[in-house]
Parts: C-alpha cells; structure tokens; sequence
C-alpha cells in the first residue's frame, strides 16, 4: 500500500464511454496483484473529496506500469477521460484483497465479467491461463460497449453476450454459463444483480466474487464499505477485506 | 518550534489529531506513518453493544464535502477494550475516545468503562451523531437534556471530558454554557450538518440512511464562526474540527478560539495529510509572524486571555 | 417541453428564477440575455428608508461557496419603486418583492407598499437574512415570532405571500409549519447558513461584519435536506434553493419536494447561468425519464401528492 | 461587456511573484479601453465561486489580445500562473468604467502606481504620452518586483521607488512626487494607504484613482463592492461606477 505520484502514459477510448489508461510508478505497479484496486485522486482542488476506487486490469512490470479501464459515469471518470500523456494523477494503492490465484493448478475455471467489471478479469486471466483451462463469459450492454475481446480470446475460451442481442450471445451471461458445461472454480465481477444469480447458480462449487460499494477511505478505517456476510460474522469492509470475496461468504 | 499545547490537563505534543471516526482506531493509518507523530488520536465512536450500523450505500460525495451515514457501527465497548485498544498502548499518543448510546445509562456505561482503560487520556462524548435514530443527536440540541447527560457521565470519570457539540442548533452557544456548568472540562465542535443527495435516477435519497452528515471544507466557514461564537463565551479548551485540509487552516481554527484541532474527511484524501500538517504548522506560523503555538492563542481573533 | 408551473397561484413559463440579492433588480443582466425567458425574478431586499448595508470587505470566497454580508443596502421601497420597477414593468416575467425591516410595522409597510405594485405578483418575507443586527433572522429563528410577522404581513396583501426560511435552526420543519398556519402562501428555502472567514495576515475576520451568509454549492446538501423534510409536513408550494449550478441540480431540487427553483451565487459564476438552466432542463429532465415538468413533482422523493 | 472563452497565448513570470499573460478572443480585446478590467473565472470546478477582477494592461487590437499583469497572491492568481499557451481561461469583461483619456490633449499628467495597481497605467499612459507629458511614479516593494521599467521609458518620463532602496528612490512615492513639480492632472492605482496619501497631498489638481474591493458580480448586482462617498451621495459601486472614480468624489 503506497501514496504515489503516478504519470499517464497512456489514455484513450477502448469502447462506448468506456477508456483505457496506462499509469507508471516506481511501487505501485510492481505491488498490484490480480483483483486489488487503486484510489485515484480526482482534481488538484479539494472540491472532490473522496477517492475513486478503479481496478487493475493489467500489471506490466517491466515497463512499472498498470493498465486500468474505466467507464465514465461521472464527474471522476470524466475528469480522468481528460487526462492527457503526462500529466500526474495521485494513486493510492494497490488496495484490498485480490484473487489467490497460487491455489489453483489444473483447473477448469470460469471467469464471469459484465461492463467496467471485466477490467479486473483480465489480470486475473492472464495469470491463472499460466496452469488451469480458462473460460471466460464477459457480458455488455451493446456491441459498441465491449472491448478485449481479442486480449481474453488468447488466454481463454471466450464468450460475449450483449443485453440488446447486438453480438455475441443475447442475454444475460447466467443463461449462457448454464450451457457451458461445468467447472471447478468461478470468479465474477460486474452489476450486484449479475454476482446475485451467479451466486446461486453456482453455488455448489467454489466461487469469487469482486464486490463494489461507495468508499471513504478505501483503506478500512471508516466503515463506509461494509457487506453482510452470513452466519452471523457481521460486516466485512468491501476495501480491505475485499473486493474478492467468497462467494459463499456475503449477502448480497 | 514548540508546538505544544495542553488541553483540560492534558499535554499533548502538537495541536494536531485525527477526528473521531475517519481514523478508525489507528491501525490502518499505522501503515502510513508513526502514530507517535500525532497530538492525539479521537478514535471510533463505542457504544454498549457492537452495532451494525446503518445499510450501504453509507457515503456520498458533495462539493468540497461528503455526506456519511455510518451509524456508529462499532463492536461495542468490551471488543474495543480487548481489540482495538491494545495496539494502541503501543503508542505514546493520547488516545481520546468518543462515546455514543441510545440512552443516557448507556453513555455512562460506556463512559465508566472507558474510563478504567489507561491507554485512554480522555472522553469525548458525542451528543452530535446525526445517524441514528436513539441518542445522539437528541441530547444534543436540547440544553436540559445536554446538561443532564454530561453530569451523569462526568460524574464517572476523572479523565477530562470533552462534549461534542452539533452545529445543527440555532444557538450552539446555549449548548455550550449547559454542558459547561454540567463540569464538562472542553468542547469539540464541530460535528457534521445534516445534509442528503439525492440519485437522481433511482428517484430516492442516494445514502439508505436518507440523510447523513456533511462535513470536509464545504462546512469550515461555520465551524470557524461557531467556534468564534463559543469562544466569547467561555473559555474552556475547544477542540476545533470542520474541513481543515491545511496548516492554514489549523491556524485559522486557532485564531478563531480553538486550542488544538482535529482533522476528519481529508484523511481520505490524503492519508498523510495530518503528518504533513503538522510538518508544515511551525513554516506556516513562521510565515504568519508568531514563533509557537501559545504566541498564536495569545493572539486568538476573540479572546486574548484564553488560559494555556 | 412544457416547463410551465403554478406556485401558490403564480403562472410560471418555468421554474427557475434568479434569488433576491443575486440579481439586483434584473438591469445588469439584461444586458445578457431577454429577462423574459425566466420563470420569475426574485429581486434584492427591500427595507422602509434606504439603507447603506455593512462596511467593506463584503464577500469572501469559501470553498465552494461564498459568504456575503452585504446588509440589506438598498435604496428604500419608494426609491425602488420610482426608479427600478418601471424598467422591470417592460418585462411580463412575474417580479417577486423580497421584503426585510426591522419591526414588524416595517415589514408591514414595505410589503403594503409592494403589494399597491402591479408590476409585483408576488411576495417574499425575508426572515432569514444573518447579516443586520436587527429585524432578519430573529424572526425566522422564533416560530412565534415567525407567525405573528406573517401573521400581519398576510393581512396587507393579497398577492401570494412566500416566507424566506433560515437555514440556522434546529428544526426548520416548525419554523415552516408556524408561518403555514400564519397564512404563508409558499416557502422560499433556503436563504444563507452563517459562516466565518478568518483574515490570517490581519488576524481578525475577513469581512467587515466579522460574519456573513454562506451560499453556493458547499450548503446543497444542507437545502436539500431540508426541503426534504418540510415536504414532508406541509403541501404549500416551495421555491427551493441553495447551491443550484445546472439543470441536475435544478431536478434534484425538484424532486426532493421544490416546486421551482432558484438560483443565487451561480450568477457571479457565469452571468448565463439561468438561461443556460432553462434551456438544458428539458433534455436533462428526458434524460431521467420524464416528459414534463408535472411529472417531475409527481414523482417527488417525498410526497407524490403535490397539488400543481 | 461580453462572456468569451480566451486562449492563454501567453504566460510567463516578470518579476518577483508577477506574471505577464497574453489573452486572446474575438470581442474581448477590440472592447477593451485603459482602467478596465476582466474578470476571470478560475478553475473548470465549482470549487471556487468567485471570478478575480484583473486590470487590463495592454490591448494589441490586430492580435485581438489583451494583455493583464498580475501577482501571485492566493489560490487563483497561482491557478493562472499554471496556465499554458493554448489553455483556454473564460473572462467576462471588458468591466467598469476606465479612464476618461480623451479629454486630454497637451497636459502634464503623472501616473502613480504602486506594485499590482501598475498594469491599468501602462494602457494609459500608452494612449495618453500621445497628446501629453506623461510622468509616471512607479513604486516597488524591492528591486526584484519591478516590472515594465523600460516600457514606461519609451513613453513617459519614469521614476521607480522601492520600499528597502534597492532600487531607484528609496522610499514612498509620495515622498518623490512632492519633489517633481506640478501637474495639471493625476491618475493613481495601487494599495489603499498609497492612494489616501496621493488624495489627499494632490487634492489640488485633478486626479483620478483606480480602486479595488472584493468582488461578487463585477456587474453591479450584488453589492458587494461599494466605496462610501463624498457630499452624502452614498455609495457608487467600483466594478460598474468604478474601478476609475474622481478623487474627489470618495472616501477611502
Ligand atoms: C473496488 C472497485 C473497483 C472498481 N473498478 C472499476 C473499474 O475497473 N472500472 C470502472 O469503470 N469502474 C470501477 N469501479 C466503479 C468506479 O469506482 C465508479 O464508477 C467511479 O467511482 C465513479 O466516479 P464518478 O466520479 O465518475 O461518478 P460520480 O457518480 O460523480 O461519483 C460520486 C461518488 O460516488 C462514488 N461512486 C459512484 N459510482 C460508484 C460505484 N459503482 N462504485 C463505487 N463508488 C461509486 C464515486 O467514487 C464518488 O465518490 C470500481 C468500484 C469499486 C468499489
Ligand atoms: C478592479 C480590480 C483590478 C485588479 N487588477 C489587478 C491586476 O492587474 N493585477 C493584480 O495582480 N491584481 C489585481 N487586482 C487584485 C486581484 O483581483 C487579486 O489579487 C486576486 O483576486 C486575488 O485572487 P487569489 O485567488 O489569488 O487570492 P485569494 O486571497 O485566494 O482570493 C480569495 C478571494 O478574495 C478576492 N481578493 C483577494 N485579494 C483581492 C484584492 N486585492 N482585490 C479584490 N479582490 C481580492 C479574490 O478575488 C477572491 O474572491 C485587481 C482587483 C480589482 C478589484
Ligand atoms: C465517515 C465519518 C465518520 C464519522 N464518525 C464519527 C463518530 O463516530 N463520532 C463522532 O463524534 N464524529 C464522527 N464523525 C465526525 C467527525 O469526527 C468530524 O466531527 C466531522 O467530520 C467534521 O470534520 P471534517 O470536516 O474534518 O471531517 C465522522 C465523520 C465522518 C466523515
Ligand atoms: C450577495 C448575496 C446577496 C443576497 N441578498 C439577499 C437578500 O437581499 N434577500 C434574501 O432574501 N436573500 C439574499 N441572499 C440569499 C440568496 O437569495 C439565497 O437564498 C442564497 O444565496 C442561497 O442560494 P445560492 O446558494 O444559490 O446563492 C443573498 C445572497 C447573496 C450571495
Ligand atoms: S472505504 Fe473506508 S472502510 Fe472501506
Ligand atoms: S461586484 Fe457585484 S456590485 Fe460590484
């Protein structure tokens, strides 16, 4: 977990309202682990108080890189989508628990992504294609909305489906997973409602879910993140607990 | 430069610590930097039982504030006693702890408990919290019922006793001079304004709480004038707090009455933020023509003759 | 779109006016745009005899927000009415009068004056202003002080008659609620919370009158919240504002119970602002669904049976 | 009095904490006459509410730019010292009533300013020294914030004052103009205390002062900056009376 100054170094639209940008440092990048997310500060003035929590979609250790994918909703995103070569954008990070990927050998995986819950996948992917069979379902509005289709295609069986049946498979990505066979394990992130049906349709194996919430301080100090989990355990904190949880942890 | 300062008995190193409830109990800051850095830490509201708070979403963003509606979840005093303050006495830095309940036998409850703990340096009772539904808020906007509960929980405790105050009163003056003659021995102030936001396309309050309190520099101009306004009245220690995101800001709190002064929301911002200030406050004083922090106080906007 | 809206027996083409004090008497900012594309115009305060108003410093910037403390300077009602309602009278955009005095008689007076003014069609009782020593805000802090101002106000005219409320109270639901049963045609809120800036080089504040009004969007939440809740007790119209800068806000406004809006220190911002809101409305309101302004203020947060 | 987008053209440092910016735009800059000012808004958020009024120093009608000298003294005047060419900063202006200039012909007129209140006289003098004897008293707080030196030389006879003597005449330019002679005119710009001094030692002549106040509108509708004057005429306002007033017509 480092405060650091970091440089766009690249930053351009990859899909509908939706921007892919490169961010270097010196820590940062070398520390973030598949699932874990940074805090971006928005603005120089103080009219944006909270930080934006955005996941890292790819790690290039080399060039102490991350790649983070956005979709702008917002005045934050939109500022970030103005953000040109050069500038600095102050990041803190890496944060939260990711994806324990070491576990797995072997395996037959199933990765479940719909819209700006894709980016996080994508690291993830990377790393367990190495030793398992990967096969992921990444789910979009429209066909203007998806992008890395070809950057998952080389790592794994990959699936699109769209809302508006504009390509790929029409409709939701749980009608497609029924039809794809069975797994070991799944990860998903995306929309509450998309991890709610993939939770209980796959409960019977081991499942990962990346949650998100409105964050404070994204560090675990202000409770402002919480998710009920069962059995009576209380809260977690979606930034320091999470975002990767058990499925079979949380209530969604 | 000397930054001291001593408040209702208690010497603290620098002027400077984080607010209650936006630093959690320290152990995440801990990361950052040496606690021991700090004037003192207002660590996380406790209450009787461990409560669970209000639903999400519990934050919203404002201009140049956010609103929160946490609820005071925390995991009720004993689990804070066994838990949470141990890592503390780690630390030399006084620890002062802030106190909620749904009743006035809570408060003292927690109060008298708290009190036991020598890691705690001193109680900040918080009749401010405008969460949640019992409590907090209740006790204080009402002059009677502010005094009352001061009394009660002063008379269980011989550690100073700092009262809280809400800004969401016509008079916090009032509230001020009750909890004064109740014996509190200092003020916080200010706590968050009642605010919402609305989510404009789910047509509903954005936080689940519906309302949430508003704080960051949004609200500083009425921290600084109530302050102001209280120093007039008495001079017991205030601790001042609403929107510092600066030295500067920490010497404007200072010459407008405060004693010490206390840093919420822009921890989330910058988590090093209250390092940092209080790195800058000696150029910053400097800069401003007083060589230490008493100089400063003599020189409050208000009342020249504030007891160090 | 059809923006067209009825407050308190008012037609309005739409439902967004420049607030008292923020417009001066409409002449500056006619020379931006056509002031009959507003909905209304709410203009500065005005007082029996004229009035010089506060010493400078006057205004000091906050973040996001500013406070002003310009003190009710105003020519006085005669002077007004000879010399700025005529250039108003070449408009058919309704002329609301905000009215201040330091009795009641005054206020009587005043609004006996105004009420004899075709060119008014309706009338705001300024009880809320922080920035005189006397008359203003004392009577909007009193419910009973409130009531019997209204009370007597109501009995010289019979233009609608819209009470301006303080946001510095602890309950502004029985400020409102008094001035309903006083015979209050609408509501008008929020007028400034009272704020502080410190001068740190001159060590004392920064503006003349040590404290002024704080407006903009720093106090949004706080209007917001309060619409929010005296929606809930009460059906009469209400002009909301606090911190409106765009069409969104102008909906969020809408929704958590205003029946149109008003717009004060955007108009330093950019001297457009109004226009500007009026012609992005409809888009912003299709945005979120909805195909008139009626609509809007079925849907409010609060209470889905607004009379229109 | 128009609202338009003007482009940083551009924007360097000229003496201690000072800075030079050339602004360009279509009406702006042909509007403009010597003692008005614009109003800048500052920064793309709502952080700051407040425009800052800005002397106009210099119009170059065929670049269609204005020029405006400013010192770095809080949080907007450093936004604009961060600007760079090509950014785009949105002004409202030309403000206020300047000086009346056209009444002059064959006079001997002296120009007093002091630090920030130099700029509007630079305009001045450059339309007066035409039909006139400029002289202009150009006071300093020390020799590192004086700026425009030579420019003031190529029309007017100039003398520079410094508060520590470390440059030219050492001490107030009240002081110096009582040794220049006389005048049939005057026009001062500059802090308060310097303009009182400069009322009341030439309130024999002529004079005209520049006047600053804190700011709302800077259109004359909000009241916020008002000057008490003379003969119970009540206040005028300086950013639509003003900022140009007859020296014998205020209180200061
Ligand atoms: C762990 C985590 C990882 C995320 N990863 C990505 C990602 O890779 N790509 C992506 O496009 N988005 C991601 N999001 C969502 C992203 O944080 C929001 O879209 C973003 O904060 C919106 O900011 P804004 O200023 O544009 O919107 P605004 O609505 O103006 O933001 C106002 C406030 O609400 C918060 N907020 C709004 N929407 C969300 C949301 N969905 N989740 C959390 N806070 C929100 C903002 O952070 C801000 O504090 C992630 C969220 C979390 C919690
Ligand atoms: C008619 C007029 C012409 C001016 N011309 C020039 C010029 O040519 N060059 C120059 O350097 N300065 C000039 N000033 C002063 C300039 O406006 C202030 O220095 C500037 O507004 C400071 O802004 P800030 O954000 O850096 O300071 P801050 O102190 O952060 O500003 C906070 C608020 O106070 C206001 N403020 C602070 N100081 C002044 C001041 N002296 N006068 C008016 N408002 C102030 C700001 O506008 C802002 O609203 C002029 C002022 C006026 C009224
Ligand atoms: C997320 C959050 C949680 C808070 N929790 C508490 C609390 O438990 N007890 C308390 O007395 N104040 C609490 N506060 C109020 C702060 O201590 C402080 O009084 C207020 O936020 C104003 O300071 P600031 O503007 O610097 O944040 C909380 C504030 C925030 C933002
Ligand atoms: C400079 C200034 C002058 C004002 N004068 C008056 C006034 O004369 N009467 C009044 O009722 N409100 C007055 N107000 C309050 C506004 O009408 C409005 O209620 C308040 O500013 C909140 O709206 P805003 O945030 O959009 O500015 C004034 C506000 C400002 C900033
Ligand atoms: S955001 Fe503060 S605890 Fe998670
Ligand atoms: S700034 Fe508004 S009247 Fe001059």
């Amino acid at each position: 977990m480092k405060l650091e100054c970091l440089r766009v170094i690249e930053n351009h639209q990859l899909a509908l309202d939706t921007y892919e940008m490169r961010l270097q440092g010196e820590v940062l990048p070398i520390l973030s682990q598949p699932g874990q997310f940074i805090h971006l500060k928005i603005g120089q003035v103080s009219e944006f108080m909270l930080r934006r929590p955005v996941s890292i979609a790819d790690v290039d250790r080399e060039e102490k890189s991350i790649t983070i994918i956005y979709k702008v909703v917002g005045h934050g995103t939109n500022w970030l989508s103005t953000r040109i070569i050069g500038d600095e954008i102050d990041g803190l990070g890496p944060l939260g628990n990711g994806f324990s990927l070491q576990q797995h050998k072997g395996e037959s995986i199933l990765l479940v992504g719909g819209g700006v819950g894709v980016p996080p996948l994508y690291y993830a992917a990377k790393e367990l294609s190495k030793h398992n069979h990967v096969t992921a379902v990444l789910g979009f509005q429209t066909s203007e909305a998806i992008f890395y289709e070809s950057e998952f295609s080389q790592i794994a069986k990959t699936w699109i489906t769209t809302d508006d049946g504009s390509y790929g498979y029409s409709g939701l990505v749980t009608e497609l997973i029924a039809s794809l066979g069975s797994f070991t394990t799944y990860y998903a992130c995306g929309p509450n409602g998309m991890l709610k049906s993939v939770q209980s349709q796959l409960s019977d194996i081991k499942g990962y879910l990346s949650l998100e919430e409105r964050m404070g301080c994204g560090i675990g100090a202000c409770l402002a993140c919480v998710c009920q989990t069962r059995c009576n355990k209380g809260y977690i904190k979606i930034c320091k607990d999470g975002p990767v949880v058990n499925a079979d942890e949380v209530i969604l | 430069m000397n930054l001291s300062v001593n408040i209702a008995g208690l010497p603290l190193k620098n002027p400077i610590m984080p607010a209650s409830g936006c630093f959690g109990f320290g152990k995440e800051f801990s990361k950052f930097y040496d606690l021991n850095e700090l004037g003192a830490i207002m660590i996380k509201a406790a209450t009787q039982e461990a409560r669970l708070g209000n639903p999400t979403p519990r934050v919203a963003e404002t201009s140049s504030g956010m609103l929160n509606a946490i609820g005071l979840q925390n995991p009720g005093v004993d689990q804070i006693i066994k838990e949470d303050l141990p890592f503390l006495d780690n630390y030399q830095t006084p620890i002062i702890a802030n106190i909620a309940g749904r009743t006035k036998e809570e408060y003292v409850k927690v109060a008298s408990q708290l009190d036991q703990q020598p890691v705690i340096k001193a109680l900040e009772l918080n009749i401010s919290c405008p969460n949640v539904k019992e409590g907090g808020v209740q006790f204080g906007t009402d002059p009677t019922l502010a005094f009352e509960l001061t009394n009660a929980v002063k008379a269980v405790t011989t550690k100073p006793l700092f009262v809280k105050l809400s800004p969401n009163v016509t008079n916090i003056a009032d509230i001020a001079l009750a909890v004064e003659q109740a014996g509190a021995d200092g003020l916080s102030m200010i706590n968050t304004l009642t605010g919402m936001k609305l989510d404009l396309s789910g047509k509903k309050p954005l936080l689940a709480n519906q309302t949430g309190g508003l704080s960051g520099p949004a609200i500083k101009p009425i921290a600084i004038r109530m302050i102001y306004e209280v120093r007039q009245q008495t001079q017991l220690p205030i601790i001042g707090m609403g929107g510092v995101t600066s030295a500067e800001d920490v010497l404007e709190f200072l010459l407008a009455g405060a004693n010490a002064v206390a840093v919420g929301t822009a921890n989330f911002q910058d988590p090093y933020i209250c390092q940092n200030i209080i790195l800058q406050l000696p150029d910053t004083l400097s800069k401003y023509g007083y060589s230490s922090l008493k100089e400063v106080m003599f020189d409050s906007c208000v009342n020249p003759s504030i007891s160090l």
